[in-house]
């Protein structure tokens, strides 16, 4: 091993440093001087971005001993990854504050689970896969359970471990497998086995049941997905808005690194595998989603109906599959910030915004605030100009390249029975009166950023390309 | 039969019958002996492969240190037994079936054809002054340095959350403050109110959660 | 100026919308008002150079723009015109500047967003209207769904929501399947989104029929045709005045573009193949919407009926194929017109219940009664669009039908005779309820108590009663550019994409 | 001789025991998290077992790190199931159903 | 020359619109003076023109292209030759007269611009119809007529019974216009062009053309296009079975009745059989289609006049009868006799409307002959315009009416179609049947006991205008009785002085055509020796003295034994009922086609829009979306052991399922 190697680590070692400073600093400080903490933790990721920006990688550099890889894909990953957990924190600070959760432990397990991520994003052995797994999950495990007067958070919680645990245990069969059959569990050596190796495919597709479900789980799909409305809707709103944007993009990476890089020669398995669960989390996802009434739990289930969607680009085998599908996940990071987002900024001390009648007639109390989330929403939905209209448009084109039309018809059928709670929403925004007459919160930061938010929908709606190319440039260079 | 099919046999009848009562038991602390004895049995096992480090780990770490955390929080916890087994049986018709089909399918899988000796045979025997532990702390602190290093992360993180969850400032402990006591005076020890009769209270706002 | 005509002739409306929009509240809803008027006014301007510039003489796309856009997926900021979406861009502009002054008072709460609303969808049709663009046509074909549907369900009727959520879900169904078809050209083409690459890709005939399937599922809901109309009923009659007209004089026709635009060029072999699938359809559009329309009690779900009629004889007049699978150019022209007329007759009729509703809150035909006796004015108007609905000649009516009819007589003598019972049923329902409502003695003291047009609603009627005359006596000017590009798309279609 | 596949089903069999296990439990979370450990053995000793017969010792550091994980990983589910229970009074999986739907 | 073409239609046309639109601006004198000033202007030039083409000039041309598509023109043009030339002067002329009239009838009116305009409207559409020089225009001409009918019936809008009326006219020739538009639409297709010239010069080459419209039935194509036509004409000219609109339209003004419903708008369809001889001459199955329909429009509701009441609807009754003898005259191929009836039937059923119309007036607006009676003292010249009107109609000799309808009765004795047997029956049995319902009103009206005193004051208030003080009735004025007496005298004269260069001159030179397969005319000509002999001749035939008959009944019945029509009345009521009730087309029609129609609809709309696509298809497939919802979400149970379990399932079916299918 060389020292500069660690050069590609810098990131997560800065993160780390500064974790364990605002750790102890943290300690230290009176409830009242709280703020620091916060400024310190938005510092830190801004720290990590800089860094990340200085040394863009131009191709993949797998260092320390196979362990991590820095491509590409991990830096645009890692960039959309700060900057979903900067607005996270954003958004939630005066959510937390109103229940008590602005605590230390807060910021420290987000970026606990931040570096999680980090490491999955960048890694490529199953063992720093798995860890940046267990580093995530076991955050997000605390995180959730952090309120922890609540009973529906503890029980949130509780499901979330316990399924999160099976998953895992799935997770690591598989692996156990694959490394059974290949003898390594670096994802290069795999997949140079893989490629050599012959008459071993029913125990390679035995382990690569177990997982796809263990990924699956974490993405959140049927019907591995049991977790998510529960968790979700159990979850205090800040928490959910973290679990339903930045771990979405660290399943991406760890489906990208485990299915694609690993086990790519297993492609023709695992095709056939997320074609079905694909299409049961569009079914399911956008069916279930209708009899909600509770906006979190709807989104919960819109989350699945879109990892659904977002399959579909990976199914498709291609680069140009696998792009739309970054893509994808970038832009439902962006999407589901300004749901959530929207919930917290329209709770306050002593009353959640999750119910779907809480929106009624916001168009009434603020147009501002129901455009932004009428442009959330279409974008969920799929309707242009908005950005999530790209989103769907480039998973189905590869969908269609890789020559399942047919997937692509029903994936559309699927976005319609989807349209159709999206507009409920719109609906009761803008045709309902109010009932709720009380005033809006008016924290600047959290309105600017979310208007910000709402914003970026439409324009990247209507200037797709930037971050288009950009995500064709990651994968391109980085596989 | 040899002595180390013996042993595989013997070691991994304990192993599954202990792991069936940890699934099946009552009262929770058998469970958890019954898992202590499960590990124990897979020491054994994992000796057979010549994993001696992992094995000795397993019951320290295992043995040692988890499954006392378990016993300490079911003593810990106020559970009520008799009502724990309720509902056990109602969905075994149900979950039987699949689980020996998922067996049955693994042992298909997994069994000889595959994996079998003529397949996979028996590793050469290491060299002597072969060490396990040695071996194993030789890559853990060279190839393996970030996974440990991560690995030593989720320790911390474990123990923050554990922290963060479980301690609490309580409220019912009650403990004086000389230095107050010292200052005290007369208006602070006593307040005069005057009341009127029959004022309703108003209705206290109820918090959300 | 030159050379961003259309660019001019989109974005000038969205761009005068957002302006709208961003006064704000009501309180300014003067100056809302105001701006809206002069964007409308603004974007017929814009859009005039389309024909006056324009060379009848070709069939080649003009006025074009092309940038590339979203190179990754090779799309294009094209623009072009040719005969047939000039005149739709045209008669888009002029319906908006309607609109804008049809709702100038009668739009009390939220009037910024209202006049928004339509100063952006007029953009985002025209900008359908000029895609070369597949993706960049879906682009606009879609997000136009979005103002619509706020329109409906913000200012719309009783039964709004049901309304508005129906329009929206029934076509975007359609335009899903469209996408995936246009993904799918997209790549037998070598990776084009180009709509005349579209055009010119061979293809199988199974893929035909399957792509054909797919336009069809999307425009058929637009037109609409039998059975999937029952969208439109709905959103008429919970729609405002504006959204009505709107809907029926603009995206009614924006199936039937469709239909000129992808289904018959692209899928040619499979148009013939189902000709008589569609022409079927057409032909139950126009006789069973007929009936229904006759017993309807609402003065707006009656012109919205009839408007699926109308609609039916544009789809009959796409399809007319003769025993060499030739389009027929007379009734293709015809079906052109007829969506311009339309666009005219449907609007202003709309117009006409809205001058009504303005004053009595009620689109019952049973509330009414004897107003021509207190809005003569008013009732001349309506009449003159009364007729122009049933077709009568030397209005604007008459013209499409009549081109329609003679043009199916050639191809199948029963087509043209069950298209032409329209003439009876048209006249019945229109008549019928113009008799009810218009004639007869004052019914109640709310009646008598209806003023006539005031000055801007004489302003629009006049504005369309002419529009209506000098379609009807002089199509000609209207007819004339449409030439080129009609007989090359016939010629096209005619040729097939099949090996022969 | 014992073979590979020895081992591979008798981790087969623990897995589905485990599973089995938190399936058919229907009271105890604690048992939940038993089973858990459990699962992890049999993963566990699909990795010591292949470790073995590839002569390789990455697998032996994977259960290793497994274990690390696991024992952080009780720690965590512990303390949740500390916190359940002062707000529920119960860790009767029965109990947790606020959440459904 | 082409101006004064233009100036025939356009001149009316721009006296109706100043009068419509600016009425409100120039009052009600200057109103008529411009619509009146308009239709003099094209009388005159019609009257021009009419010099002209006698001096043998024609003219045939467009105007402008309404449009192209292809290969195909559309053109606004004129065709100008005799037939036109006859027709814009009878229709020019009456119309003067009928606006002059107006001034006095309408006097009262509230809608005295808007009546002028319209019928100034009209008088425009009527004569771009007769000029038209291709179909297109013809069917312009054909609708407007059409709508301007429609709105001069509806007219009194506050009128139930009016407004009911128009509407039934518009459909009910709507229904004829179907058929007429399915012509034309064969026209073009086979002809490839709209142009008279154009179709008429290719006919003879496409006679022989047969179209298959039912799988297997061939059809003669120009007996499809004729019949098509036909069913146009039938709707315009008011031919069984698509008469029932005319009665009705009596609930218009009576200058409406006497100038559409008399002169010349319902004899647009014998003008345009007449100028498409060209092709009707090429099929004897629809001539003879044509005769017989004629004939039984003739007869039939002329035995219907017999039993009205209405002093106008016994005149329109007689109008629907004689429109069935032209009609069986153009079945008999003499389309000139046709034309000439036309004419004549135009002076004299005006003048006999407008006498009606003088005596509505006289009585206050009440219109039931039982309530007249004895008027001839009052209104003398109303009285005898009236004889004279009625005299001409039964068909005197050496009146106008006596002319033209022997001659027809002659031409239809020497046609050899199947049908012209019955239709020499009917329009013979006719001519006593008009002489009878003629002279029944006449005695009614204007002999006999004084009853209008009977009737005050009933059905008054239906009149918007004035006429409601009570009174003696009195002479009308001068601008009502001028046009009477102004059509009184061609009603006397026409026929004799016309008779012969119109049938049996070369009149109508190459206008009609007449194919040497129905020598009608030819053979009519070897009978005639002039107009006074054939009206000495005629003493001594029959339907002279058929006439006579009638007349003499009528006055038997109403002068001397009045209770004989009400026993008969009694003992035959069966009959009097199935005529009392128009032998029950009205409410067949109202029935089957509007309530069928209406139940129909009601139907489609209730059980297939409503039913079927909303209720179970849209909105079936929701609450179907809805249901599926509702049935798994108990699926997300809350139980963490059945989350688990759907895990493990999904383990097993991906195992069970991928495992299997890889091939090792």
């Amino acid at each position: 091993m060389n020292l500069s190697e660690l050069n590609y680590l810098l990131p997560e070692i800065f993160l780390l440093s500064a974790l364990s400073v605002i750790l102890i600093l943290d300690a230290m400080l009176k409830d009242s001087q709280r703020l620091a903490t916060y400024l310190l933790t938005l510092l830190t990721l801004v720290g990590c971005a800089w860094l990340t920006t200085r040394n863009i990688s131009a191709g993949p550099a797998v260092v320390l001993h196979g362990m991590f890889v820095a491509d590409p894909m991990s830096d645009a990953l890692k960039l959309a990854l700060y900057l979903v957990v900067t607005v996270v924190l954003v958004y939630s600070r005066a959510y937390v504050q109103a229940r008590g959760l602005y605590r230390g432990e807060y910021f420290v397990l987000t970026l606990f689970a931040t570096l999680g991520m980090m490491v999955m994003i960048s890694a490529s052995h199953f063992l720093t896969l798995y860890l940046g797994l267990e580093l995530l999950s076991l955050s997000l495990y605390a995180l959730v359970a952090l309120q922890r007067e609540s009973s529906v958070a503890t029980e949130a919680a509780m499901k979330y471990f316990v399924l999160g645990a099976l998953a895992s245990g799935m997770l690591l069969y598989g692996m156990s497998m694959i490394y059974g059959v290949t003898g390594s569990l670096q994802l290069g050596a795999v997949s140079h086995a893989l490629a050599a190796s012959q008459g071993m495919k029913i125990p390679l597709a035995f382990g690569l049941v177990f997982i796809i479900a263990g990924v699956s789980f974490k993405l959140g799909v049927v019907p591995f997905h049991m977790w998510i409305p529960d968790v979700y809707h159990g979850a205090p709103t800040a928490m959910t808005l973290f679990l339903g944007t930045a771990p979405k993009l660290a399943a991406f990476a760890f489906v990208m690194r485990l299915l694609v890089q690993g086990l790519e020669h297993l492609v023709a398995d695992w095709q056939g595998m997320l074609v079905v669960l694909s299409v049961l989390s569009m079914a399911i996802g956008n069916i279930v989603a209708i009899a909600q009434s509770n906006l979190k739990r709807m989104l919960a289930y819109s989350t699945i109906s879109h990892m659904g969607f977002l399959l579909l680009g990976v199914l498709a085998g291609s680069h140009n599959g696998y792009s739309a599908s970054m893509f994808y996940v970038v832009v439902y990071a962006l999407m589901s910030l300004g749901g959530f987002g929207m919930i917290l900024f329209l709770s306050r001390a002593g009353f959640e915004a999750d119910q779907l009648e809480d929106f009624r007639g916001l168009n009434q109390r603020s147009p501002w605030t129901a455009f932004i989330m009428l442009l959330l929403m279409f974008s969920l939905a799929g309707i242009p100009p908005t950005v999530g209209f790209y989103a769907k448009f480039a998973v189905l084109q590869a969908v269609v390249q890789s020559g399942f039309v047919w997937l692509a018809v029903v994936a559309v059928m699927f976005a319609l029975i989807g349209a159709f709670y999206y507009l409920r929403i719109v609906k009761l925004m803008y045709f309902d009166e109010p009932v709720d007459e009380a005033p809006l919160s008016t924290r600047t930061d959290m309105g600017v950023i979310l208007s910000l938010n709402g914003m970026a929908v439409l324009l990247l709606g209507i200037l797709p390309q930037p971050l288009m190319a950009w995500c064709a440039w990651a994968i391109q260079s980085s596989l | 039969m040899n002595f180390q099919s013996f042993i595989f046999y013997f070691f991994s009848a304990i192993l599954l019958f202990a792991g069936l009562r940890v699934i099946t038991a009552r009262n929770p602390v058998h469970a958890a002996l019954n898992l202590v004895l499960a590990f124990f049995t897979a020491a054994g096992l994992w000796i057979l492969l010549e994993a001696e480090f992992l094995a000795v780990t397993l019951v320290l770490v295992y043995v040692g240190a988890v499954m006392v955390l378990f016993l300490f929080v079911v003593m810990m916890l106020d559970i009520n037994l008799d009502k724990l087994r309720e509902g056990f049986w109602d969905y075994l018709p149900l979950a039987v079936p699949v689980v020996v089909l998922l067996v049955l399918e693994m042992v298909v899988v997994l069994g000889g054809k595959y994996f079998g000796l003529s397949a996979m045979p028996n590793p050469a025997t290491r060299p002597e002054g072969y060490s396990n532990t040695k071996e194993l702390g030789r890559l853990l602190y060279t190839d393996y340095v970030y996974p440990f290093e991560i690995a030593s992360v989720i320790l911390l993180v474990a123990i923050v959350a554990a922290i963060a969850l479980t301690m609490r400032k309580r409220k019912d402990t009650k403990y004086t403050n000389p230095a107050r006591q010292v200052r005290v005076k007369r208006n602070e020890r006593v307040r005069l109110v005057s009341m009127r009769a029959e004022k309703r209270v108003p209705a206290t706002q109820t918090d959300d959660n | 100026m030159l050379g961003s005509t259309l660019s001019l002739v989109i974005w000038v409306p969205i761009v005068a919308g957002l302006l709208v929009l961003a006064t704000g509240s009501d309180r300014q809803a003067a100056l809302a008002r105001w701006i809206a008027l002069a964007g409308a006014a603004l974007g017929l301007w814009v859009a005039l150079p389309l024909y006056t510039g324009f060379d009848a003489t070709t069939a080649a796309m003009q006025f074009q723009e092309l940038k590339p856009w979203v190179p990754q997926f090779n799309i294009h900021y094209h623009l072009g015109v040719d005969g047939i979406s000039m005149p739709l861009i045209l008669l888009n502009s002029f319906i908006t500047l309607l609109v804008v002054i049809a709702g100038w008072e009668v739009i009390q709460k939220k009037v910024a967003q209202y006049m928004a609303a339509f100063l952006i969808m007029s953009g985002l049709i025209n900008g359908m209207f000029a895609s070369l663009d597949a993706i960049l046509f879906y682009l606009f074909f879609e997000a136009m769904l979005i103002p619509m549907y706020l329109v409906i369900g913000v200012w719309g009727g009783p039964n709004r929501v049901y309304a508005a959520l129906k329009f929206f879900l029934y076509t975007l169904l359609g335009s899903l399947l469209l996408l995936v078809a246009l993904i799918y050209l997209h790549f037998q083409s070598a990776g084009s989104f180009e709509i005349l690459d579209f055009h010119r890709q061979p293809l199988a005939l199974t893929a035909q029929v399957l792509v054909f399937i797919a336009f069809f599922s999307s425009f058929a809901v637009k037109v609409p045709m039998w059975p999937v109309h029952t969208w439109l009923p709905d959103a008429h009659v919970e729609a405002p005045t504006g959204g009505s007209v709107v809907l029926a004089a603009i995206t009614l026709k924006i199936g039937a573009y469709g239909f000129l635009r992808f289904a018959l060029p692209i899928a040619p072999d499979a148009s013939h193949k189902l000709a008589g699938f569609v022409i079927a359809l057409s032909l139950i559009a126009v006789v069973y919407i007929g009936l229904v329309a006759l017993v309807q009690a609402d003065m707006k779900k009656l012109i919205a009926y009839s408007s699926i009629s109308h609609m039916g004889f544009v789809t009959l007049a796409f399809f007319m194929f003769d025993a060499s699978a030739r389009g027929s150019q007379l009734a293709i022209e015809g079906g052109l017109v007829q969506m311009i007329s339309h666009g005219f007759v449907s609007g202003a009729l709309f117009l006409c219940i809205g001058v009504m509703y303005d004053r009595l809150h009620s689109r019952q035909i049973k509330d009414y009664g004897g107003l021509v006796n207190v809005m003569p004015v008013f009732a001349s108007f309506f009449m003159l669009f009364a007729m122009a609905n049933s077709g009568l000649p030397a209005t604007s009516g008459f013209v499409g039908e009549f081109m329609v009819i003679l043009g199916a007589i050639k191809i199948n003598f029963w087509y043209a005779a069950v298209a032409a019972t329209t003439l009876i049923f048209g006249a019945a329902y229109t008549l019928w309820m113009y008799k009810r409502v218009v004639f007869g003695p004052v019914v109640n003291e709310a009646v008598k108590n209806m003023a006539d047009l005031n000055k801007r609603e004489f302003l629009f009627m006049t504005l369309l009663a002419v529009c209506v005359l000098a379609l009807g006596l002089y199509p000609k000017p209207f007819t004339d550019p449409m030439h080129a590009t009609v007989v090359q798309l016939v010629n096209h279609v005619a040729q097939g994409k099949l090996p022969q | 001789m014992i073979a590979l596949s020895h081992y591979l089903v008798l981790g087969g069999i623990l897995f589905a025991l485990s599973v089995l296990g938190i399936f058919l439990n229907r009271k105890n979370v604690i048992i939940l998290l038993m089973a858990i450990e459990l699962m992890l053995l049999a993963v566990n000793l699909n990795f010591v077992a292949f470790s073995h017969f590839l002569g390789d010792t990455a697998g032996q550091i994977f259960v290793f790190f497994i274990l690390t994980v696991a024992a952080a990983e009780s720690a965590i589910g512990l303390a949740i199931l500390m916190v359940l229970f002062r707000n529920m009074n119960t860790i009767n999986v029965d109990d947790l159903d606020q959440l459904k739907g | 020359m082409k101006t004064l073409y233009l100036l025939v239609p356009v001149a009316p046309l721009i006296g109706a619109l100043l009068a419509g639109l600016f009425g409100k601006f120039i009052g009600r004198t200057l109103s008529h003076v411009v619509t009146i000033a308009g239709v003099a202007v094209a009388f005159v030039a019609s009257m021009m023109i009419f010099q002209d083409v006698n001096a043998g000039h024609g003219f045939n041309g467009p105007v402008y292209t309404w449009m192209t598509s292809g290969h195909i023109k559309f053109e606004i043009g004129f065709l100008i030759d005799p037939l036109t030339a006859l027709m814009i002067l009878v229709v020019s002329f009456v119309s003067l007269m009928v606006h002059v009239y107006t001034i006095g009838y309408m006097h009262d009116d509230p809608g005295y611009k808007r009546f002028f305009s319209y019928i100034s409207l009209f008088t425009f559409s009527m004569l771009m119809l007769v000029m038209s020089n291709n179909f297109l225009q013809l069917f312009f001409g054909w609708e407007a007529v059409g709508l301007m009918s429609y709105l001069l019936i509806g007219f009194w809008y506050t009128r139930e019974s009016a407004i009911y009326a128009s509407l039934k006219a518009f459909l009910v020739n709507r229904v004829g216009d179907f058929g007429f538009l399915l012509g034309i639409g064969l026209i073009l297709a086979w002809f490839g062009s709209l142009d008279y010239a154009t179709v008429f010069a290719q006919a003879d080459g496409l006679s022989g053309q047969t179209v298959a419209l039912l799988p297997g039935h061939e059809w003669s194509l120009l007996t499809v296009i004729c019949v098509l036509l036909f069913v146009g004409a039938m709707g315009k000219s008011a031919q069984f079975p698509l008469h029932v609109w005319l009665p009705d339209s009596m609930e218009g003004p009576t200058p409406i009745s006497a100038l559409i419903h008399a002169a010349t708008m319902v004899t647009a369809g014998i003008f345009m059989v007449a100028r498409m001889s060209p092709l009707f001459e090429l099929s004897d199955t629809a001539l003879n289609f044509v005769m017989v329909i004629g004939a039984i429009t003739a007869l039939f509701m002329g035995f219907l006049g017999m039993v009205q009441n209405d002093i106008k609807r016994v005149v329109a009754y007689s109008t629907l009868s004689q429109l069935g003898y032209m009609t069986v005259a153009l079945g008999a191929s003499a389309y000139s006799v046709a034309i000439f009836h036309l004419m004549t039937h135009a002076f004299f059923k005006a003048l006999l409307f407008l006498a009606a119309g003088s005596v509505i007036i006289a009585v206050h607006h009440n219109q039931d002959i039982r309530y007249m009676g004895g008027l001839r003292k009052y209104m003398p010249i109303t009285w005898i315009t009236s004889l004279i009107g009625s005299l001409a109609l039964i068909g005197t000799p050496f009146l106008s009416g006596f002319y033209s309808k022997d001659s027809i009765i002659e031409a239809v004795a020497f046609s050899h179609l199947p049908g012209a047997g019955f239709a020499y029956f009917a329009v013979t049995l006719g001519v006593f049947v008009t002489g009878f319902y003629s002279f029944r009103m006449y005695f009614l009206v204007f002999h006999g006991k004084e009853r209008f005193q009977q009737h005050h004051g009933h059905d008054m208030e239906h009149h918007a205008g004035g006429h409601n003080q009570g009174g003696m009735p009195h002479e009308t004025p001068w601008v009502v009785t001028g046009p009477l007496l102004a059509l009184a005298v061609p009603s006397l004269v026409i026929g004799y002085i016309t008779i012969e260069p119109l049938l049996f001159g070369d009149y109508f030179g190459t206008s009609i055509y007449v194919s040497d397969r129905h020598p009608v005319i030819h053979e009519l000509s070897h009978h005639f020796h002039g107009a006074f002999a054939m009206a000495l001749q005629a003493l001594v035939s029959l339907p002279f003295w058929l006439a006579a008959a009638g007349v003499g009944l009528a006055a038997f019945f109403y002068l001397k034994r009045q209770d004989i029509p009400a026993m008969l009345m009694r003992k035959f009521r069966w009959l009097y009922q199935i005529l009392e009730r128009k032998y029950g087309f009205d409410d067949f029609n109202d029935w089957f086609f509007a309530g069928g129609a209406r139940l129909l609809g009601g139907g489609l709309w209730k059980q297939g829009d409503v039913m079927i696509i909303d209720g179970w298809m849209v909105n079936g497939a929701a609450r179907l979306v809805n249901w599926f919802s509702r049935l798994i979400r108990p699926f997300q149970s809350g139980y963490i052991y059945h989350y688990a379990f759907a895990m493990l399932i999904g383990v097993f079916a991906l195992i069970t399922w991928f495992v299997r299918a890889t091939q090792p």
